[in-house]
């Protein structure tokens, strides 16, 4: 169905740090209607293994291209590292209702765990017109440094924490976060469960503000299998459909492991 | 398009073509249920419809392996009310034919499940009763597993729903032959073989199970022999109606299924790979009647069965 | 590679890896039975070895499904003297541990093979008796169905096969949990679980099965998750070593058979897929290993089980 | 192991016709030690769907390549031919022990059944001091004018058939071979099944005169399965092993369906 899969190819796969690859595909239906925050699941065409699409935050469009940043991790993404340019792929998507607005006047505290960092980007393309903003990226270490640079390019003016204190502050991303938020600030975030529920713990009474992408296994990105389903404060939500992005305030976060 | 070559009656029912959406994996967009969205598909299953509303599984409820998924949702559905009042509207109005997948739970749950949907029975045509599940007032093993269950979940349900009820066995019986038997003598006017198989996945990092319950049903393409050799089986048994279930992902399997003697097809774990996987494999058996120069793909219904060996 | 970490002793032989080549799947040239030329493999189960010679299934033997093999081959071999005479003295020079796949065929055919095994019990040290094949005394159905034909296949065995006795199960049995048990009360020391399972394939073209005997064995990848549970039910009901087979194709496989409690694994379908598989999944285990600071995998063995949810 | 499976890569492919391709690939391994009517098994690599290696007669090498001359049929052909430049593959073998030997000074008739033409090319492009010897080309009709001008462009002299006699001679190849063969010649043959059956008969005086390429279905190419048997008259043998060329005489035609 139209709304649903897409023909699209690779038109690059470049490392941009050990673990990191940028993926550029070439899917105009998803580049012309892509919305920051949204996602594809991305499949090859002709094999059934790996079986489903993987989600992947779209991390920026162009006219007919779209661009992931995707973390090796598993198969399907050894394998995405290996394949050649004019690799024929299915897009489903773009997914996702819970995706970023473009905000009034507010100050934006952009907040990435690693790959976290891709709907982030998008964001910030999105909205060229948004001044008050600060964005701090999470990484393991040194291993990241190429990780790093890229993002920086995209967007001047970045904080960077590393785990190790090998690059930037050392600690998580939360250490370079002030203690509480004023009003006219959200915070937008995305990266590692563990993080996420840091965060969600410290700003508990301004949970309003702080905007979060879950990261669950899913099967079918349309809300169909019930997959991906999180419980929130209005009932069973599903991920795929009614997120990825969600106020921290409405998520069950003792019922997420 | 018209697909004149595909169109059937099944169970009462008139379908445009023998291609199914199997239940638990469509969700119920009202541009997804839309029937001039809905090219090649012959009708769908909703997902799965117990008394009460149910919370479902907790955990991970997916995981892919290789060719294959396993998944334990756990039935989560807001109950059949629920049901009634805001996926029946939409479900309407979109106008596919369709099934409701109705869990076999108590005896009684399930008739006053049945009772409620057969008072919308001029919208609701068909039933397909979904016997995987265990029975908690008898030794908790599923209803399938066992001619006898099988016969008192489909008598029981039979004498509450006139409309047309299709069984959906469970892959985890011992005696296919029996239990396609019992479903029949008991009132059921098609079968569905089958549900998931049970497999397992274990998470590597933390050393257990990747599910809270351990074991989950599996689907998918890797299951297909299996499912098309339980086909076989329950075709040579019974005489009603049989949809082939388990791994249909492409037009081959899917005439596979009908020359082992199905008349229709379900997919469940296709419909994530891609959307459009019905249409595709309409055209497929489309192109194999015209090559081939025979009218009705119900000619081919069981052809393989004729030429059977001994096993 | 010495493999330190993954070297073990399995029903008394010393294995250097708990990665076995299935049987049916290696064939007799000197040089893919030299341990030089072998590293990563702990052993290798022979082709079966029947009492007279075998021709085998006539036919299509081998048909891919996704991610999935089905074969009927039919145990063609050239009977246990041919064996003795051509094939143990190319597996003895080669220096490989090893069991000798066993046909269980009628309880008289299969003592007589197992005493011209004996009487090389200085180089054949282990026997995998494969319990899949029909008992044409009893019902025709596979020896391995039943707790019952179980036992008397295994008893029968042990009373005239004094070395390592390996029983390899069906899947297609009804009753896991009591076969495993009647195998271990009748004298095996060990259960390879499984064989394949039932699938079958049809040839769109000709309207008929693949296969003259209609059914075949399934294997490959796409049964990973249905072997990995059947393993778990059989460590769940006994405490004899258990060696995971089915699918395994990569070394999380092979390591969740061991969380699963198996003590080792087999690969069948796998060594068609890339004959390096072996020393693939040993790297995988050993940096597994190391990465959690693990002395040994024997520390894994059944680890989830430990940890293991509600059915 | 070394002798089995080798890493390649793909490096070209090419449509030579509507249903025919022809693939290079880099693999120094195979390209350096394949002897005409040897074959590979190929797959990719990193997907186990399509699962095994499907054979495939080399058709040509040079220093490090091997070329192919692929029919698109089914799952795996019809995947080939969409992949791009770079992807990843592995080749098992090459296999196969009843290859073609440097005939004496016998005069050489190479019969191709379509594709079959690729392990003759192979032979001719081994042979070259080759000085008699006929190649008779069938295929179905016009649709393959682009695989005869391939094959004609590799060996100049060619006799095509074609069954409905759109292409050179009406009728199979068959049509254009001798009544019977003179003592010093030998037919090489590689097509389907029904011309090599039709063969067989057609000079079954003559069979020791006559080598034929068998097409079995193959599961492991090395001797393990014993997928490939046939019937011989000294017993079953294995197709990937013992053939795939054997002599018409050996064969048991009654027992090949
Ligand atoms: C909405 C959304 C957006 C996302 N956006 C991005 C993005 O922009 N960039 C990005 O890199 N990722 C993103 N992800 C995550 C991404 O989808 C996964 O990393 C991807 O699916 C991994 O696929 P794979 O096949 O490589 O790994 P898989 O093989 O599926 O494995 C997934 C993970 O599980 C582990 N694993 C596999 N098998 C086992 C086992 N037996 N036991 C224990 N662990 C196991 C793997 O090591 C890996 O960490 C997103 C996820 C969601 C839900
Ligand atoms: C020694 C040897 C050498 C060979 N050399 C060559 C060569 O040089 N060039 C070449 O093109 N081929 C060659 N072949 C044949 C080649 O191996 C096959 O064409 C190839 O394996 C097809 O793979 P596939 O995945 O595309 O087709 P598959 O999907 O495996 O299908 C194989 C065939 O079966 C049919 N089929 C698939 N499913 C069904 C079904 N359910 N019912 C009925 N039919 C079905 C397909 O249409 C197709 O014709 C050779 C074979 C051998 C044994
Ligand atoms: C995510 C998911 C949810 C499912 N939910 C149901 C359900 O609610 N009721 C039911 O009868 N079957 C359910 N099934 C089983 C499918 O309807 C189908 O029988 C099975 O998946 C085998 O078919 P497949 O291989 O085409 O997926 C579910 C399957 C999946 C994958
Ligand atoms: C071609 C083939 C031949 C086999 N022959 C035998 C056999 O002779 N005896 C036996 O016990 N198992 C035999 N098997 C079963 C395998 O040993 C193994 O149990 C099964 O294939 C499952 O493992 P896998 O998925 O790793 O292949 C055979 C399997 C295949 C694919
Ligand atoms: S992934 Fe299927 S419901 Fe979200
Ligand atoms: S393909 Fe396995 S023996 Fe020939």
């Amino acid at each position: 169905m139209e709304r649903i899969d897409h023909n699209g190819t690779i038109l690059k796969v470049r490392l941009i740090s050990s673990e990191v690859i940028e993926v550029v595909l070439h899917c105009p239906a998803v580049a012309l209607s892509a919305k920051p925050g949204q996602f594809v699941m991305l499949r090859l065409r002709g094999v059934l293994d790996p079986l489903l699409g993987r989600p992947f935050a779209i991390a920026a469009t162009e006219a007919e291209t779209v661009t992931l940043l995707v973390q090796v991790v598993g198969k399907f993404t050894h394998l995405l590292k290996t394949l050649p340019p004019g690799t024929k792929a299915n897009l489903r998507g773009p997914m996702g209702n819970g995706y970023l607005e473009r905000p009034s006047d507010k100050k934006i505290i952009f907040v990435a765990g690693t790959v976290g960092a891709a709907p982030l980007l998008f964001a910030l393309q999105s909205f060229p017109e948004l001044k008050k903003r600060e964005f701090v990226l999470g990484v393991p270490g040194k291993g990241w440094g190429g990780f790093v640079s890229y993002v920086e390019e995209k967007t001047q003016n970045i904080k960077v924490c590393s785990d190790d204190g090998t690059l930037g502050i050392k600690g998580n991303a939360l250490a370079a976060l002030p203690e509480t938020l004023g009003n006219n600030e959200e915070i937008w975030a995305c990266g590692p469960l563990p993080m996420l529920k840091a965060m969600a713990r410290k700003y508990i009474e301004q949970a309003g503000q702080v905007r979060v992408s879950l990261d669950m296994k899913m099967a079918c990105g349309i809300g169909g299998c019930l997959g991906c389903v999180i419980s929130t404060d209005k009932g069973p939500k599903r991920v795929c459909v009614d997120g990825p992005f969600f106020m921290a305030k409405e998520v069950d976060w003792n019922d997420m492991e | 398009m018209t697909w004149s070559r595909l169109s059937d009656t099944l169970v009462g029912i008139p379908l445009k073509t023998p291609v199914i959406i199997a239940s638990g994996v469509w969700p119920y967009d009202a541009d997804l249920w839309d029937k001039n969205n809905l090219d090649g598909v012959g009708a769908i299953c909703t997902k799965a419809v117990s008394n009460k509303s149910r919370r479902g599984n907790t955990g991970v409820r997916v995981w892919e392996t290789s060719c294959g998924l396993l998944n334990s949702i756990g039935l989560q559905n807001t109950g059949v009310h629920d049901f009634l009042q805001n996926a029946l509207p939409v479900i309407r109005k979109g106008g596919m034919p369709f099934f409701v997948n109705v869990v076999m739970e108590s005896i009684e749950e399930t008739q006053e499940t049945l009772k409620a949907l057969a008072e919308h029975d001029d919208i609701i045509k068909g039933v397909e009763l979904n016997i995987s599940c265990p029975n908690v007032d008898g030794d908790g093993m599923a209803w399938g597993v066992s001619p006898e269950s099988t016969a008192q979940a489909v008598a029981a349900s039979r004498s509450v729903w006139q409309g047309s009820l299709l069984v959906k066995l469970t892959p985890q019986c011992h005696d296919p032959y029996g239990v396609a038997l019992a479903a029949e003598a008991s009132g059921a006017d098609g079968l569905v073989v089958a549900n998931t198989w049970l497999g397992m996945a274990i998470d590597i990092n933390q050393c257990r199970p990747v599910f809270n319950r351990t074991f989950a049903g599996f689907s998918g393409p890797a299951v297909f022999p299996l499912a098309l050799r339980l086909v076989w089986q329950v075709c040579e048994a019974t005489s009603l109606p049989v949809i082939g279930c388990g791994g249909v992902s492409t037009w081959q399997d899917a005439l596979s299924m009908i020359l082992a003697g199905a008349s229709a097809v379900e997919l469940g774990t296709a419909m994530f790979v891609h959307s459009d996987m019905p249409r595709s494999i309409c055209k497929g058996l489309d192109a194999y009647l015209e090559g081939h120069k025979i009218d009705h793909i119900r000619e081919l219904r069981g052809r393989a069965q004729a030429r059977k060996g001994v096993f």
